[in-house]
């Protein structure tokens, strides 16, 4: 398998505080990449580091064998990586229509129509005209996802994607990315539940202290309690 | 822990004890620093208190040049009584706390021996009593009469154009010739209370009336507001303006067509600092009276002509190659202060601070005749106040340009003196 | 000239001089709305305006031509320094407050450098008055404000109907995210500040034929426009223009029955009460 | 020596500024007013009066304190910028009425005063013609605030100052009255800024509405942060520092705003942490 985005010994400051200490890790295309851990150990960071929001100190980051570390920040979304931020982080003032539309840039961009994005997220059909701050949370959510899926991007990267949404709702939401994730697009996920991703993952990673500590499948992961107690501290 | 934080804390006293004894020590340090500026005192210092900066800037930028010109004059004819002269400037900023301070910095850290103070009646306000305190003689050029009888003292002299001379002169003119009721729109500060307050009683005196005193504060832009409240019947609009609100009066008063209801009597303040022929005509037909005409074919005399080529200005009074207009009335009074000094050290033989009581005295009751010293023409020193008695000039504007129609020589005594210094000790 | 009279002429007058706040206001909006800076020299952008204006004038003798170039010009000057002064500091707005400050007096010195001290006059391109109520009013007042709600129609559908428009929009709201869905966040910033550099130099061309040119303008117009910015609510565009014309009339009125000194303290205790009520100004819908 | 004396009294109104400012995070445009207001109080007891000067400095302290009150008492409900701009508002509000009533307050033109001598019960001493007397009397008073400031900085309260700066929330949950608190910090503050425009007027003989203009107030926050905030001795250095380089450059250079200017952007882009930041930062380089 090719890998689509490759993290090497990645080093990220947040002001004078050291966030990553040497995050390495990769995507493998189709796959849906799994990145766990407790609050505040570095996994938003990442994230970010690769959209180069906190641009990385040292170390460096390919995608699809190109090196992105330091190439400017607008650029990188244009590449083909979607975004799907913690909190989801919808333009509230702006409508539904809008906020799809904001990620067209350029006019080279291959556009996935609406009749696709609607055949993900129908309900956003009938909210096209309303302003973003009005849509329901898990509405945003979709929303947010839709607006990272339209210019048709290679890599997704999610964050918390389920979090504050009720159960029901967090559950479609897993099936809506699985759906995408099936059409070749890949997926890096960061998570702070393990069950949420148990059954969709392909492969996980823990990080602590800006680390990655372990990684495995999902399905070696859940055998390992010991592991689990040390980085995720969940109770199974 | 607990004791560690108490070591800091000692710590940060002993800074703070120590930041005291800085403070107490820096005096004996400033001191020499000041001696360090004095030297020998070989030359005469005249310091120059300049609205250089700031919103009078379109004055002082003059007032700097002719007095500049005047003493260069002095040092190439070889001083005053054998003496150089050197000349000091520092900068107001139009700002009356500022140009406080730079009346004491000008005769405490420059040594300045006579001050030519500055346009700004605020700074002045301020510097009277200063110059008094410092036993310095101080030409105060602002206008603002009122300023000089209530603050100043023997140290003080008028050394600009006098205001109420124009008004003296020129209001009983303008009731004759203009119309009889009045309506004052003037600057709520003291220049336009001078105007309102010593023109209104002469007014009222020759059978006129004033309708209405329209104070505008400072700042204002839009002048609409008051403009509204002017009494329809009014006969003489009389603004007494300065400064870019001098031309958005002319400006407004013109486009709600109030030029052609009423005569426009204003200060020429309002017609100071800008180019009559390039405002597009808002001028026109206004009544002023000028301290000094603008135009040089209205006194055109060989001194006149050589300082206007020192200040690099044309017949009409815009500077050469540059964007800035003559201050007319004003520029003269920084020249001719330059002399005064030089006439009264003569007379008196002033030799350093201590003669400044026969100095003082010899300027008092002083009168000149016009030359090379006094371009602007014969005047005195009037004993009593330290006001200057001079000529003026009634203008009108036609076709644009600025057109000196009456000229008035000065009287002995167009007006009481107000105050009496000579009886104050020096 | 009776009551009613004046009252009418003042709420005319309201309205133009509020357009023309507006036209500063809205820069100012613009471009605090992005990257969240009070903007000290943003005045100095209204007095440019004037001061290039009054050069060309000179030059080519057209009011017209001035208009277009003038704006363009400024918007030009706000480009370089957004791009080259401003960048470093953008992320602490207390600090860019001195910066602009620092800005703003190398603008006024250097004006007075070359333009000097003393206030020149535009001429106003055409000389027309009406009779209202017989009272003059100068037709180029009615023009200015005609013109002035022309351009602020013209940024609205700017902002909403174009793609940089929607970007502006946008990076208003997050920053990161424009970042994060391709938009070129800075050159979006240095675009705004530009706009907004524009929108001030045409209101001072505008207003120098009403007023004068002079290089200390910018200072004068800059509490009121500052004013008008929290007032309407940070941000709000329509809040801004409301809140320039509600300023400018409740003046204007007030004016006809107290000393004007007095209706303008009356105005600013009436806005600090309204700012006490709704922080986040009177315009702006009450979200969440 | 004038100049000494007026800037240790400028001083006090630095450190002032920074109580709430540094220490309690509010950024004051309008802090020119309480300046102003001690400056015309102390001047006015003396002219109308004849009070002692004691009584004339104490007057100053209490009139600016009620004023900071007053302004306190509804510009502390706001945060952010719209406290920002309600204090411009005040401030605009003083200084337009002190326009308005310019038969009390002298307006553009100021108010000239003897300042009385100066009793200490079993001796007089002449202040108004004695520099030095002057001199020794502001240091004295400015080092008895500094003290204050410094206890009161370390004792409890000044502590809440810091954490209603860093985090007004928390210290909202931990049980604290912030407001009361911010209330405190601002009418101590402005109290203190009285005293110095009254020291300041001592100096100077003279008062002016000027001292009102919120110009004044960007000068204060200017010294302030090019000096550090957040210290006692930055602001001190910052209006030291500032005011001896305009003295100096102003007689150097005729257009020497546009180097203040400079230096202004200078000092916030390469020296952002303030001069005094800047100076233990290489302390602390030198230690290590």
């Amino acid at each position: 398998m090719d890998s689509i985005l490759n993290l090497q010994e990645i080093h990220t400051f947040y002001g004078k505080s050291h966030i990553l200490h040497g995050i390495t890790l990769a995507v493998h295309e189709n796959e849906i990449v799994c990145l766990l851990g407790r609050n505040g150990v570095g996994k938003t960071t990442t994230l970010k580091s690769i959209m180069g929001l906190t641009p990385a100190n040292r170390g460096n980051i390919f995608f699809q064998g190109r090196d992105i570390t330091r190439i400017q920040d607008y650029l990188i979304p244009r590449l083909g990586i979607g975004y799907v931020p913690q909190g989801r982080h919808i333009f509230p003032d702006l409508t539904v229509r809008e906020n799809l539309k904001i990620g067209i840039v350029g006019n080279k961009v291959q556009v996935k129509t609406y009749e696709e994005i609607f055949s993900y997220f129908p309900i956003l059909r009938e909210r096209l005209n309303q302003l973003g701050g009005t849509l329901s949370g898990g509405e945003q959510q979709m929303l947010a996802l839709a607006r990272a899926l339209v210019p048709n991007p290679t890599l997704i990267l999610l964050d918390e994607p389920t979090e504050g949404l009720m159960p029901r709702m967090a559950k479609l939401v897993v099936e809506i990315i699985q759906k995408i994730n099936r059409t070749g697009v890949s997926i890096l996920w960061v998570e702070q539940k393990l069950v949420t991703v148990t059954e969709v993952s392909h492969r996980i990673h823990l990080i602590s202290k800006g680390r990655v500590e372990y990684q495995g499948t999902p399905g070696e992961l859940i055998q390992n309690r010991e592991i689990q107690l040390r980085y995720i501290g969940v109770k199974v | 822990m607990e004791k560690k934080k108490k070591r800091i804390s000692r710590r940060r006293f002993l800074k703070a004890m120590g930041t005291g004894a800085a403070l107490l020590s820096a005096e004996p340090f400033v001191r020499p620093l000041g001696g360090f500026w004095a030297q020998e005192r070989s030359p005469i210092i005249i310091g120059h208190q300049c609205d250089y900066t700031g919103f009078l800037a379109g004055w002082g930028y003059w007032m700097d040049m002719a007095a500049k010109y005047a003493i260069k004059l002095i040092n190439d004819a070889g001083g005053i009584a054998g003496r150089k002269v050197e000349y000091v400037m520092e900068d107001t900023a139009s700002d009356p706390a500022t140009g406080t301070r730079k009346l004491r910095s000008l005769i405490q850290r420059l040594n300045a021996d006579f001050v030519i103070g500055c346009i700004h009646a605020g700074p002045a306000t301020g510097s009277l009593p200063v110059a008094k305190e410092l036993k310095t003689v101080y030409f105060m050029q602002s206008s603002s009469d009122e300023v000089i009888t209530k603050f100043g003292s023997r140290y003080t002299f008028m050394g600009g154009g006098v205001e109420l001379s124009k008004i003296n002169y020129g209001v009983p003119w303008a009731v004759k010739n203009l119309g009889k009721k009045f309506t004052f729109c003037a600057y709520d500060m003291a220049w336009g209370y001078t105007h309102v307050n010593g023109s209104t009683p002469i007014i009222e005196k020759m059978g006129g009336k004033v309708l209405d005193k329209i104070f505008i504060p400072l700042g204002t832009k839009d002048f609409y507001p008051y403009l509204g409240k002017i009494p329809p019947e009014t006969e003489v609009l009389y603004g007494v303006f300065s400064g870019p609100p001098a031309l958005g009066f002319l400006t407004q008063t013109y486009e709600i067509g109030l030029h052609k209801k009423m005569k426009r009597y204003v200060d020429v303040g309002v017609m100071e600092g800008f180019n009559t022929e390039k405002i597009g005509g808002v001028a026109e037909d206004c009544w002023y009276m000028t301290f000094f005409p603008r135009r040089l074919k209205f006194k055109d005399t060989e001194h006149v002509r050589n300082l206007r080529k020192a200040l690099n200005v044309d017949e009409e009074g815009v500077e050469i190659g540059g964007p800035q207009v003559l201050c007319g009335s004003r520029y003269w009074a920084a020249y001719e202060n330059v002399f005064w000094i030089k006439r009264a050290i003569e007379k008196s033989g002033w030799k350093s601070k201590k003669d400044n009581a026969a100095f003082i005295e010899a300027l008092e009751g002083m009168c000149v005749k016009e030359g090379l010293e006094f371009i602007q023409g014969d005047k005195c020193m009037r004993a009593k106040d330290h006001f200057i008695l001079h000529d003026l000039w009634m203008g009108h504007i036609e076709n644009n340009k600025m057109e000196e129609k009456t000229k008035f020589s000065f009287k002995e005594e167009p007006f009481p003196p107000a105050v009496d210094y000579t009886k104050e000790k020096v | 000239m009776g009551i009613e009279v004046h009252l009418f002429m003042n709420m005319m007058n309201g309205l133009v001089w509020g357009l023309i706040i507006a036209l500063i206001a809205l820069g100012l909006v613009l471009i605090f709305g992005l990257i969240k800076i009070l903007n000290i020299s943003h005045g100095e952008f209204y007095m440019l305006g004037a001061i290039f204006g009054w050069y060309l004038i000179q030059y080519t003798q057209n009011f017209w031509l001035a208009l277009v170039l003038s704006p363009l010009l400024v918007a030009a000057i706000g480009l370089f320094i957004e791009w080259g002064i401003l960048r470093p500091t953008e992320d602490k707005p207390i600090k860019t407050l001195i910066v602009t400050l620092g800005i703003s007096l190398i603008l006024q010195y250097t004006v007075y450098w070359f333009y000097g001290g003393s206030p020149q006059r535009i001429v106003e391109p055409f000389q027309y008055h009406l009779t209202l109520f017989g009272s003059g009013y100068s037709g180029y007042r009615i023009f200015v404000a005609i013109l002035s709600m022309a351009v602020i129609a013209l940024l609205g559908l700017f902002l909403q109907k174009t793609r940089i428009g929607l970007w502006i929009r946008a990076v208003k709201q997050d920053q990161e995210m424009a970042i994060a869905v391709g938009i070129p966040t800075k050159k979006v910033i240095m675009i705004t500040f530009a706009l907004g550099s524009f929108l001030a130099a045409l209101g001072g061309i505008l207003a120098a034929p009403i007023f004068s040119v002079d290089f200390l303008m910018g200072l004068e117009i800059l509490p009121t426009a500052f004013m008008v910015v929290i007032i309407g609510g940070p941000g709000n565009l329509m809040g801004a223009l409301g809140a320039s014309i509600l300023i400018a009339e409740l003046e204007g009125i007030s004016s006809v029955f107290v000393s004007p000194t007095i209706s303008r303290v009356l105005s600013l205790v009436l806005m600090s009460i309204v700012l006490l009520k709704r922080p986040e100004g009177i315009f702006s819908r009450a979200r969440r | 020596m004038f100049l000494v004396t007026e800037i240790i009294a400028l001083s006090l109104f630095a450190m002032s500024f920074d109580l709430i400012y540094g220490f309690t995070g509010m950024l004051s445009l309008g802090h020119a007013t309480f300046f102003g207001t001690g400056s015309y109080i102390f001047t006015l007891s003396i002219l109308h009066w004849q009070s002692n000067l004691w009584v004339s400095l104490l007057l100053a302290i209490i009139g600016s304190a009620i004023i900071a009150w007053v302004i306190g008492f509804f510009a502390v409900r706001a945060r952010g910028t719209n406290f920002i701009v309600i204090t411009i508002i005040f401030s605009l509000v003083i200084f337009y009425l002190s326009f308005y009533y310019k038969s009390i307050t002298g307006g553009d033109d100021g108010l000239p005063l003897k300042v009385p001598d100066l009793g200490l019960g079993f001796l007089s001493i002449s202040i108004h013609d004695n520099p030095m007397a002057n001199y020794y009397l502001v240091l004295a008073i400015v080092s008895l605030c500094y003290l204050f400031y410094w206890r009161l900085i370390a004792s409890p309260m000044g502590r809440l100052f810091l954490a209603i700066k860093s985090n007004e929330e928390r210290t909202q949950y931990i049980g604290f009255n912030t407001l009361k608190y911010r209330l405190i910090s601002f009418v101590i503050s402005g109290a203190f800024s009285g005293l110095s425009g009254a020291l300041y007027s001592m100096t100077t003989h003279y008062t002016n509405n000027k001292l009102l203009h919120w110009t004044t107030s960007v000068d204060v926050v200017v010294w302030t942060i090019v000096g550090g905030a957040g210290t006692l001795i930055g602001p001190i250095m910052g209006a030291w520092i500032f005011t001896f380089f305009r003295e100096f450059i102003s007689f150097h250079f005729k257009q020497y705003p546009i180097v203040i200017g400079m230096v202004l952007i200078f000092f916030i882009i390469f020296v952002p942490q303030g001069i005094l930041g800047y100076l233990l930062g290489l302390i602390r380089r030198e230690r290590k």
